[in-house]
């Protein structure tokens, strides 16, 4: 993911247009992210506008709570990013860091939990491709079950490239190596793509767990 | 004009001079060079998929299908698309042109992101090597369009290891062209305003918008077609709950408006070299400008019409229909605006001009065909026939090959700092004339006659306009091997070229050739319109 | 009538909706000269007239003109809308069998094509139609795509599998034509051809006599009926059964009323869907007991079943024909 | 910005996930597009305040929404495909 770069600075003129330079780019990247998703979203919406019915007997075994337990701790720790960005403007280090390790934290804990829940949807018989699928007998329904595992796990390859991301960024203040804020910008654009990731979520949540559920 | 050329005979050593050794090469950020890397990577991608080619017309001079089975005909086919499609035609103009004059056109020492920008040069070499292999060693039938059930369910070869390359290279055209975005927004020097652009930057930068809004909705799709191929995920597959139309609908979302891919940057080198040719301010810049926009968004809005005959709904076809009649409104007030810039003009005949020509000729000729395939009636009829083989090849090889081939011969002095031979230039262009419409205008009788797209063997009926097809392709290909001599010839044994030896208006003309590693010594100021041609280049003394 | 020639230029017709296509597009194609052939005149002109070294008036100044560019833009954009609403009626035809047409089943597969008339006359590669009479093609597919295509009707469709399409024609001629698959199918797509063949109505006839019409199709898909064990559930009066199912008699393009609440057409999809994936609509009533055929029957079975059923629509559920 | 305020964003996103999940397990009739419109807000929310679009660029804010315009022409193809077949 392309987000981080160090400042090559020989074609820009002043640190404002490599500033701009970078939230743009970041930005078209995320755009990739959001046209990818979309594609997605847009394929799970043609399937529940074909088959109502046999889709919301799929959403019938998604665990809502879980998923919504998780989009909790995704808004939680975007709301602790954008601390932690106050924190980098005004260079309180210490402040910075431990704010970093939190949000790092509770994507992890999105994950252990996605993690937990794809287990009991294993149990359940529920998860195509590994399980012989048997509550949902009609194809449409299993192939929600299998746009489900795909966005979802993709999602999940999302936020591990954000811990990852974060873990690094967390290790190379710790060594002195990001001075704020004159590198304010890595720590920004790395933001940008942590909220992108939580947006996407916010999308993907309810066009597969809350739509279409039989009361 | 640009007034001082004072600099132009600084001793800073050029880009090419500047270091040496191999790994100066491979390790370079420097614009320019990467725009070299480039050059060689879709020059040996234009090779193999043109041998392929070879191999299809071959196989069409008899009806019977006796020169290749029916496997490795459909593996050639395949071949030919995948190759030319995303390995040299997507990354030819905006990958090597566009590299290489952006940042010298708008006045920059580099691109924005020059590390992204050898990423992608990386990605495209290992993609298409990667994607080569799989399709040589393996082979995959199902077409570059790798249409669903076909391609999941009942395809034999490597089309998941095809997928994946395609896939790779799907980021090379996403890095290239948030670099291009990135570079025009936020390098443009003092005075270069929005419309002080030349044409070429405005038309990289719509269609770098395309490449990098519509190569993910190809990548997810590919990744689909995997998943249902692998796990039986059958996202597109009926007897799994699937639809293939879905599967069609994505994919002509990515692949409708990488035809502007392919066609916009063609676009932008023939507004630059039809200037220079007439010596003379384009007529009517800002509708030239803003069609490239309205092509790079009205693009996103026609794709079903691929599909008219695919079971799509009438409805649906209908209002296709009509918004593709609408994209047409852009194409011809540049081939409009082209021609009227001619009148009145001081108009030098070189190769760079006879390209422009048959670009403008073959354009209009596969511009207009595309609207019978736009026009619901006579696309029934023409689908899936050489009509449409025919219309697309005008488009993609008439037009953006004879544009790439232009501005290539244009530029060459610029890149390499030597003068090609002028005579076979022209010789090349001529050939390339008259190759290419011996071999595909027949393909238009052919598809309203009925010929099918993607047939191996066919009725004796059809044998002679293809035989005429075939032998023209004979023609082309010597018409494409020239350049590669001459030009490489030049490299050696060239006459040594001038900062601008063809009097063109333009800040790359202002540098040295080849140009200095950094471009520019000082941070050039803009204060004059772009195609800022004095009276005198007009009127001359003759 | 089917000269093989080594030239030839201009399809032949076979229908009075190919002249009319043909018409449309050799219009269109004038239009796009008249606007086309100045631009190609103007850049021969120019270059020759303007060429470095010729005594003429020069200009630098182009800087462009409003006038000018509205007109190259509105005046063939207007032309294009016309020959656009004319080109939509024609495709609106080609799309929409009339009511009365002769239904002729197509079965496609990898790499063949398989006809079954509505007498029960089956034919493998060949097509026999009469000429005179709007002959509709239901059509799907076993396996990948394919695409039915007579070039002498100006028509073609895509076949696909899961899903019925349809494309129809009236030939006004006899003959013996070529059809093709047009959408690239494998292996060996360019052998998947049809022999169209078009005779008198009397011929036809008289082809059909000669075919093998022991059973209709709607007798064949009675047979399966009872072999496949249907009409253990979904038998009315006094054959009812324990099981409770929907009765059959008048259901083909009923309204049904389904368990969700919605409505559906009793059409051939709907027949198809409810044989093959029963749960999808359940209807109204019913428990959704019914087992899926999807891996005991071909669509050729579908079809004789649907044809059976559709046969039911002039009985009345209690057995008596109105 | 405050930190306060950007707390009360985080509130508000966090009502509005619950207004969803609530309004799914209920029956009435037209809570499709409601909870869509919760998603909408909550994903305006983030970006508007903890992204800060608003203190940006226009041109930043462009390049941040611009896809949403083309995502919507990828919904509508097939979707009116799908509806009108």
């Amino acid at each position: 993911m392309a987000g981080i770069k160090a400042p090559v600075s020989e074609q820009f003129h002043s640190a404002g247009q490599r500033r701009e330079g970078a939230y743009l780019g970041m930005w078209l990247f995320l755009s990739t992210e959001f046209m990818m998703f979309g594609g997605l979203l847009c394929i799970i919406w043609y399937y529940r506008l074909a088959h109502e019915m046999q889709v919301s007997k799929a959403v019938e075994h998604l665990h809502y709570g879980l998923g919504g337990f998780n989009s909790a701790l995704l808004l939680t720790s975007s709301f602790i990013m954008s601390l932690a960005i106050q924190a980098a403007r005004k260079a309180k280090m210490a402040h910075l860091r431990s704010l970093l390790l939190v949000s790092v934290g509770l994507a992890c804990a999105f994950l252990a939990l996605k993690g937990y829940e794809y287990h009991s949807e294993y149990q359940e018989g529920l998860l195509p491709v590994l399980t012989s699928q048997a509550p949902l007998k009609e194809p449409a329904a299993r192939l929600f079950m299998g746009l489900y595992l795909i966005s979802t796990a993709l999602h999940a390859m999302h936020i591990l490239v954000a811990i990852l991301l974060g873990a690094g960024i967390w290790l190379r203040l710790r060594l002195g190596r990001l001075p704020m804020p004159e590198r304010l910008t890595v720590i920004e654009t790395f933001a940008f793509y942590w909220h992108a990731v939580d947006v996407i979520w916010i999308f993907l949540f309810p066009s597969l767990y809350l739509i279409g559920r039989p009361v | 004009m640009i007034s001082e050329t004072s600099h132009v005979a600084s001793t800073e050593p050029s880009y090419l001079e500047v270091e040496h050794g191999l790994k100066s090469w491979l390790l370079t950020t420097d614009h320019k060079r990467i725009a070299i890397l480039f050059m060689i990577a879709v020059t040996f991608f234009f090779f193999v998929g043109s041998l392929a080619a070879g191999a299809i017309r071959i196989e069409l001079i008899t009806p019977q299908g006796d020169f290749l089975t029916p496997d490795g005909y459909n593996r050639s086919f395949t071949l030919h698309g995948v190759i030319m499609v995303w390995f040299f035609l997507i990354p030819s103009i905006p990958s090597v042109l566009g590299n290489f004059l952006i940042p010298l056109m708008i006045g920059a020492k580099d691109m924005a992101l020059p590390r992204m920008n050898l990423a992608s040069w990386y990605l495209l070499a290992g993609g298409g090597l990667f994607t080569m292999t799989a399709l040589i060693a393996g082979g995959v039938d199902t077409g570059w369009t790798f249409y669903t059930p076909l391609s999941t369910m009942f395809s034999h070869g490597h089309v998941v290891a095809v997928i994946a390359g395609v896939f790779i290279t799907g980021f090379s055209s996403i890095f290239t062209g948030i670099n291009i975005i990135v570079t025009v927004h936020t390098l443009r020097a003092p005075g270069m305003t929005w419309f002080r652009l030349p044409l070429f930057v405005w038309s990289l930068y719509a269609t770098s918008v395309i490449l990098v809004l519509a190569t993910p909705v190809l990548a997810i799709t590919l990744l689909l077609v995997v998943a249902e191929r692998f796990f039986g995920i059958g996202v597109f597959d009926p007897r799994l709950g699937g639809d293939p139309l879905l599967f069609q609908h994505l994919f002509w979302f990515y692949s409708h408006p990488a035809v502007y891919i392919m066609l916009l940057p063609g676009m932008g080198v023939i507004s630059e070299l039809v200037t220079a040719s007439a010596h003379k301010r384009i007529f009517g810049y800002s509708f030239v400008a803003f069609s490239s926009v309205a092509i790079a968004i009205l693009g996103f809005m026609v794709w079903g019409h691929h599909m008219f005959v695919a079971g799509q709904s009438m409805y649906a076809s209908m209002l296709f229909s009509l918004l593709s009649f609408l994209i047409a409104i852009p194409s011809a007030i540049k081939s409009y605006n082209w021609t009227a810039t001619y009148f009145k003009s001081r108009l030098t005949i070189n190769a760079p001009f006879l390209y422009t020509l048959t670009f403008i000729t073959l354009f209009l000729l596969g511009g207009t065909s595309g609207l019978f395939v736009a026009l619901l009636a006579a696309d029934v009829h023409v689908h899936d026939t050489y009509f449409v083989v025919a219309h697309f090849h005008y488009i993609m090889v008439g037009a953006a090959v004879s544009a790439y081939f232009g501005g290539l011969h244009f530029w060459w002095p610029k890149i390499t700092g030597k003068m090609y031979p002028e005579l076979w230039g022209r010789v090349a262009a001529v050939t390339m004339f008259i190759g290419f419409n011996l071999t595909f205008f027949p393909q238009f009788i052919l598809g309203y006659l009925g010929m099918p797209r993607r047939y191996h063997s066919y009725s004796p009926e059809y044998q002679f306009l293809n035989d005429v097809s075939s032998s023209g392709a004979a023609v082309l290909a010597v018409a494409y091997a020239l350049p590669f001599f001459y030009l490489t010839w030049s490299l050696f044994k060239g006459p040594q070229a001038i900062a601008n030896p063809w009097q063109a208006a333009g800040l790359e003309w202002s540098v040295p050739s080849p140009p200095p590693k950094h471009n520019f010594p000082n941070v050039p100021v803009v204060d004059f319109e772009a195609y800022d041609y004095p009276p005198e280049a007009t009127r001359g003394r003759n | 009538m089917n000269e093989s020639t080594f030239i030839k230029f201009w399809p032949e017709q076979a229908s009075q909706y190919a002249g009319q296509v043909d018409w449309l597009v050799v219009t269109f194609t004038g239009m796009m000269l008249l606007f086309v052939l100045p631009v190609f005149i103007c850049l021969l002109v120019f270059s020759f007239r303007y060429r470095v070294g010729s005594k003429v008036p020069r200009d630098h100044r182009s800087i462009g003109n409003h006038k000018i560019e509205m007109t190259w833009i509105v005046l063939p954009f207007l032309g294009a809308m016309i020959l656009f609403v004319l080109s939509s009626r024609l495709y609106y035809i080609s799309r929409t069998p009339p009511a009365d047409a002769m239904e002729i089943h197509v079965v496609a597969k990898q790499w063949m094509w398989k006809f079954q008339h509505p007498g029960g006359q089956r034919e493998i590669n060949t097509l026999h139609i009469p000429q005179g009479r709007p002959v509709k093609l239901s059509m799907i597919s076993q396996d990948a795509i394919h695409s039915l295509y007579f070039p002498v009707m100006r028509n073609k469709q895509d076949v696909l599998p899961g899903t019925y399409t349809y494309m129809w024609f009236e030939a006004n001629r006899p003959g013996s034509f070529e059809g093709k698959c047009a959408e690239y199918c494998g292996t060996d797509h360019s052998t998947m051809r049809v022999r169209l063949i078009i005779l008198k109505p009397q011929e036809y006839e008289q082809w059909l006599q000669e075919s093998d019409t022991s059973q209709s199709l709607a007798r064949q898909g009675d047979d399966l009926f009872r072999q496949f064990g249907c009409s253990g559930c979904h038998a009315a009066g006094p054959d009812a059964s324990l099981v409770r199912a929907p009765p059959l008699e008048g259901l083909y393009g009923r309204n049904v009323a389904l368990a969700d609440g919605s409505h559906a057409i009793a059409d051939s999809a709907y027949i198809r869907d409810s044989i093959l994936l029963p749960q999808k609509q359940i209807t109204a009533g019913y428990e959704p007991i019914m087992p899926t055929f999807s891996n005991v029957l071909d669509e050729e079975s579908v079809i004789r079943l649907v044809a059976y059923i559709k046969s039911l629509a002039t009985t009345q559920p209690n057995g008596e024909t109105p | 910005m405050s930190v306060s305020r950007l707390f009360g964003v985080y509130l508000g996103a966090l009502v509005l996930l619950g207004v969803a999940i609530a309004l799914s397990l209920t029956g009435f009739a037209h809570r499709g597009p409601v909870i869509m419109a919760c998603a909408l807000g909550e994903a305006g929310l983030v970006l508007t305040y903890f992204v800060e679009l608003k203190d940006n660029t226009s041109l930043v804010r462009l390049f941040a929404l611009g896809a949403a315009f083309w995502i919507l022409l990828l919904f509508a193809g097939p979707m009116i495909d799908q509806v009108t077949r």
